[in-house]
């Protein structure tokens, strides 16, 4: 299993992502200038502020020569998983529904939220069961979920809104409490909180690993 | 050529800068103001006026959450 | 080069006295130029010259057997084994955060970065250290606190180091003044380190990163030709932006230079721009340089070859390359979206030539601009009169120990400081083994698996109260932080916040506090690898509490063994290790009750301290407890607080106040003094520990209150009275 | 009354925002644009647009480092 780490100009977390992704298979740093992926089982597009977040929070890195391979990973059925900042960008790219709006609380925050796992049978949560708590950390500035009704709903209909935080822990305002999306195929997820700082209990807890364990469950099922 | 793009959350979306705003200026001694809303100002020169359009759309706003306004801006009256 | 040379008037109003104008004319053998005055008013300035303390600070001990790089490079550094140093260095932006408390504080932040990686560090942490006036009575207050914490997450986070540690207090004298110090660590390959010595004949300058505009010319625009005369005033910021983005493509750019091997040395452009930073380079390389104002890449078209030399923008970086590699750097750092510009060259010279392209317009002997500025003695006097008004009374002097425990803890000195550190990414890097309020010291993991300890304090009225006991205070208690965590000091930086030092006081607090700070770093063989300088903190109503800020780094063997400071477990024993002799002279008690400073703090035994933080490292080290927190502000009864706070559980303790103080239950559950720890774990264990140094069983853990009993009174509260009065800051981040 | 305050930063003042964008646009295929500055726009109701001078020094910008431009809006125009 080789995961594929993409590095913008201001990615603060890939080195994090790189090491925690590295705990289940292999993984490499992909320049964002660089269209070649490498042949990798899965890329994740870390968390950080890609060209210092100005404008828009992954308004910037979404156009990079990079994220057109991306794309068309993503098109081809690739596992493609956005951490935070990640998350950012691939909204703003559209492989994602909806945006990350500034937080509720008007500052970049740093907490260790709980989040239930709403969709156990992605390829992003295999390793989880339904309803199970994972504890995690956030930190940003701008994760406060947002679409429209009607995209919301079929969110929901969909099976497409994989995580959600507790609702006392939800500080970013995010609607419905969303904290974590997939697309409809299932194949791209983007989540706020950061499970590549969740993998050693040396430095936090471990249940992020459950989400990088279930990519791998994922690709080599693929492969098989 | 000068331009401006304004960028501004689109109508439902909660604005919390504005809202932060508007409970701050009582305090303040400003009574009877009210709907705050708190964008964005892109201020460029450009060669083609024509593109202002598309690089709003694709990259100053994002039209799924934010409303633009293009105003070309006359020289003469800066 | 305008026909018209400055007078000695513009020399003064650059802050030059008459005789160092005269010395400066002296040593150019003819009135400076407006170029030359410009960079001898900065390198001779208080900042860049150390004029007043600088034979203070020689008395400082810089020598250990852990020391890599002691003071005078951009940051020191340590040992930390397998081949690896910590680099680190605190550093002030006390000024400029007073002007526009975000920029301030995040170009503090940058400025400090930039002097970790200048050595070839990578920063894996930041550390700060903030005073202001009383947030409760001033509204300026809560802005500054305000805006100077988002300024410095800003910065840390956008740039990817985390924000592990920090210190916060709020007194009167910091209502003009407040100060915003910023501490940064860094990690290196020690082979792999890198000096900022000129050298190589022939060799190219390098100027790279943000391009250059005014920033921060401030005081140098009453150099500026009459062309741009008053009206143009409006073009003059004095501001500094911050550019976090910038800066790390900066700092990604630096250190694949520096592992590919195309750098002769390095140094960052902090105060005074490229003037410090040429001429620094030139003087520790004994070389000259010619450097050409033309090819400084410009943020504004027009502007002057003085401004260009002093502008303080930021996000830059000077470097010396061999020839040859220039293509190599260039292309470095086109890969880095970093813009770069030979502007200049290594001579023999030994005098600082700037060139506007073909005109000379500036031409100084290196040696005078960097070695000949005049340093003066102090003129050092014990004060007969008290210096500060007490502070306002908010708590009766006669409310009972209840009421006093949850003053105390929602008191904004020593209120929970959540609603900062959660502004900060603390864990960025995947290296942080503790979380801001998990340890009196935070932690780091390095691949060895060993713990990299850190600290940071100061406490200005203890120092302001007896500037030698109050300066040996600080740096002990920077040491039982980390012993806390099981760390062993190995260097400490400081930063040595004053008054005006012309004032016999204020030269006396310094010369007393430097005093202090080298004789405890002594007795704990904790040498000082650097630090920074910041005078002149007065306002009309008189000078700011004496404030040396202490950061101290020590290692510990195992990361995994660094423990908490809150109480793990239900039924284990509370211990009081250490000869604790409490007071409550200038205490925070003494504070809230509005009391004068005392004229002097009792004696210290640093001896008897180090030993008992020895006994106290090694317990935690070898696992055998499992709780540790020293006893700060506050005292006994305010530690045992956040021992329960932070463990989530309560505890049930007895005190004999006889024991420790003359009788007075006050002194002993709120007293303040260095050497004493707040300790739990199993009996046995406690007990073994008691063969090795003085303990007092007190108590132990478990419940939901904190339950005491001491001197016939018996004041209990449970865990959410005081969790809530310990929320106290929270009210300042509307 | 409905009004509109652009707030941007002060001529002289880096703009690391207006700076990242320019950088960016030729990479997405828009040339010919430059000096790029990204400021705030504030649209709000007002009972007594007289306080708008005062309200926007004292809130809305910085004028340490931020200018800024007061437009009352003609409700008709909207
Ligand atoms: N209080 C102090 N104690 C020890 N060294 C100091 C102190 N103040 C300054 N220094 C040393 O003097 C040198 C110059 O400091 P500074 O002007 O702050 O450098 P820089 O411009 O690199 O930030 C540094 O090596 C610094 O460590
Ligand atoms: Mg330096």
């Amino acid at each position: 299993m080789k995961f594929g780490v993409l590095r913008f100009p201001g990615s603060c977390d890939e080195v994090d992502a790189q090491l925690a992704a590295s705990k289940v298979g292999e993984a490499v740093l992909l320049w964002h200038g660089d269209r070649d992926l490498q042949d990798v089982d899965a890329v994740i597009v870390p968390g950080g502020f890609s060209y210092g977040d100005y404008l828009r929070a992954g308004a910037i890195a979404r156009f990079s020569p990079v994220m057109e391979s991306v794309v068309e990973f993503a098109g081809d059925g690739g596992l493609v998983l956005g951490i935070c900042n990640g998350f950012q960008v691939l909204c703003e790219a559209g492989l994602l529904p909806g945006a990350l709006l500034p937080n509720a609380n008007r500052r970049f925050t740093f907490r260790q939220v709980s989040l239930e796992v709403v969709e156990p049978g992605t390829s992003f949560t295999s390793e989880c069961e339904a309803g199970e708590r994972l504890s995690i950390p956030a930190k940003h500035g701008s994760g406060r979920y947002y679409a429209d009704e009607a995209t919301l709903e079929a969110l929901e209909q969909n099976g497409q809104v994989v995580l959600r935080y507790e609702p006392a822990e939800n500080f970013n305002g995010s609607l419905r409490d969303i904290a974590g999306v997939r697309n409809e195929a299932g194949n791209v997820f983007g989540l706020m909180p950061h499970p590549e700082h969740a993998v050693d209990a040396l430095t936090g807890s471990t249940d992020g690993l459950r989400i990088f364990e279930s990519m791998r469950a994922a690709a080599e099922g693929a492969h098989a | 050529m000068r331009a401006r793009v304004l960028v501004r959350p689109k109508e439902g979306i909660l604005d919390p800068q504005g809202e932060a705003v508007e409970r701050a200026l009582p305090a303040l001694g400003f009574g009877g103001v009210s709907e705050v809303r708190i964008g964005r100002m892109v201020e460029l020169e450009i060669d083609d006026p024509s593109q202002l359009e598309e690089i709003s759309g694709k990259l100053l706003a994002n039209p799924l959450v934010e409303d633009f306004e293009i105003e070309l801006l006359d020289p003469a009256a800066q | 080069m305008p026909e018209e040379l400055p007078t000695l008037d513009d020399a003064v109003a650059l802050g030059l006295t008459a005789e160092e104008y005269e010395l400066a004319c002296e040593k150019q053998g003819r009135p400076p130029n407006q170029v030359e005055l410009a960079m001898y008013s900065l390198l001779w300035s208080e900042h860049c010259a150390y004029k007043h303390s600088k034979k203070l600070l020689g008395t400082l001990p810089t020598e250990g057997s852990a020391v890599i790089m002691g003071p005078g490079e951009n940051a020191g550094a340590v040992d930390v084994g397998d081949g690896l140093a910590c680099a680190f260095k605190v550093e002030s932006h006390n000024h400029p955060s007073a002007v526009e408390p975000f920029q301030g504080a995040a170009t503090g932040v940058g400025g400090i970065l930039r002097d970790i990686f200048a050595i070839g560090a990578r920063p894996v942490a930041v550390l700060d250290s903030l005073r202001f006036g009383d947030v409760r009575s001033s509204e300026r207050s809560r802005y500054l606190l305000e805006h100077a914490v988002a300024g410095i997450g800003h910065y840390g986070n956008s740039i990817g180091v985390p924000n592990i540690g920090g210190e916060v207090y709020f007194e009167e004298p910091y209502e003009q003044n407040c100060l915003v110090n910023a501490m940064a660590l860094g990690l290196a390959e020690s082979e792999k380190m890198i000096r900022s010595a000129a050298a190589g004949v022939g060799n190219v300058v390098l100027l790279y990163g943000a391009s250059t505009g005014r920033d921060g010319i401030g005081g140098a625009s009453v150099l500026a030709s009459a062309e741009l005369g008053e009206a143009d005033d409006s073009k003059r910021p004095t501001v500094q932006v911050g550019d976090p983005f910038e800066e790390k493509k900066l700092l990604e750019c630096s250190l694949e230079l520096l592992e590919r091997g195309l750098l002769v040395s390095l140094q960052d452009l902090g105060a005074a721009g490229l003037t410090s930073s040429a001429c620094e380079m030139a003087s520790k390389g004994e070389v000259g340089i010619d450097l050409d104002v033309a090819k400084v890449p410009l943020r504004e078209a027009d502007m002057e070859p003085f401004e260009i030399m002093v502008s303080e923008s930021q996000e830059r970086m000077l470097c010396i390359v061999r020839p040859e590699d220039v293509e190599a750097v260039r292309e470095c750092c086109e890969k880095w979206e970093v813009s770069s510009a030979a502007i200049g060259e290594v001579t023999d010279s030994r005098r600082m030539r700037v060139f506007s392209g073909e005109e000379l317009v500036g031409d100084m002997p290196v040696e005078a601009l960097v070695d000949d500025c005049p340093l003066y003695d102090l003129a050092p006097e014990r004060p007969t009169e008290p210096l500060y008004p007490p502070p306002p009374a908010t708590v009766a002097a006669d409310a009972g120990p209840q009421e006093t425990l949850l003053e105390l803890l929602g008191a904004p000195n020593l209120a929970s400081r959540r609603p900062l550190f959660e502004q900060y990414d603390s864990i960025v890097q995947s290296r942080t083994v503790r979380r801001p309020e998990e340890t009196d010291a935070a932690v780091l993991v390095l691949p060895s698996g060993a713990g990299l300890g850190v600290s940071i304090d100061g406490n200005g009225r203890r120092v302001a109260a007896d500037p030698y006991r109050g300066a040996v205070a600080t740096v002990l208690e920077c040491a039982a932080n980390l012993a806390c965590v099981g760390a062993k000091p190995l260097g400490t930086t400081n930063n040595l916040n004053f008054g005006n030092p012309e004032k016999p006081h204020v030269a006396w607090q310094l010369t007393e506090s430097v005093r202090g700070i080298g004789d405890a770093c002594r007795a704990l063989d904790a040498p000082i690898v650097g630090g920074n300088v910041s005078l002149y903190n007065e306002a009309p109503s008189g000078p700011i509490y004496p404030t040396p800020v202490i950061g101290m780094v020590g290692l510990l063997p195992d990361a995994a063994r660094c423990g908490h400071l809150g109480f793990v477990e239900e039924g284990e024993a509370i211990a009081l290790v250490g000869r604790f002799r409490p007071s409550l002279a200038a205490s925070e008690l003494a504070r809230l009750r509005g009391e004068p400073l005392p004229d002097g703090l009792p004696e210290i035994d640093v001896a008897q301290v180090a030993a008992t933080q020895e006994a106290v490292r090694e317990a935690v080290r070898g696992g055998r407890i499992s709780s540790a927190h020293d006893i700060a502000e506050g005292g006994l009864a305010v530690a045992l607080a956040e021992c329960c706070l932070a463990g989530s559980i309560g505890a049930t303790v007895e005190l004999d106040p006889e024991a420790l103080t003359d009788g007075s239950l006050d002194a002993a559950l709120f007293g303040e003094a260095p050497g004493g720890f707040i300790i739990s774990g199993h009996q046995g264990a406690i007990e073994e520990l008691a063969a090795q140094v003085g303990l007092a069983v007190i108590g132990h853990v478990g419940g939901e209150k904190l339950s005491l009993d001491a001197g016939g009174e018996r004041p209990e509260w449970t865990l959410d009275q005081l969790r809530a009065a310990h929320d106290g800051l929270v009210a300042c981040f509307p």
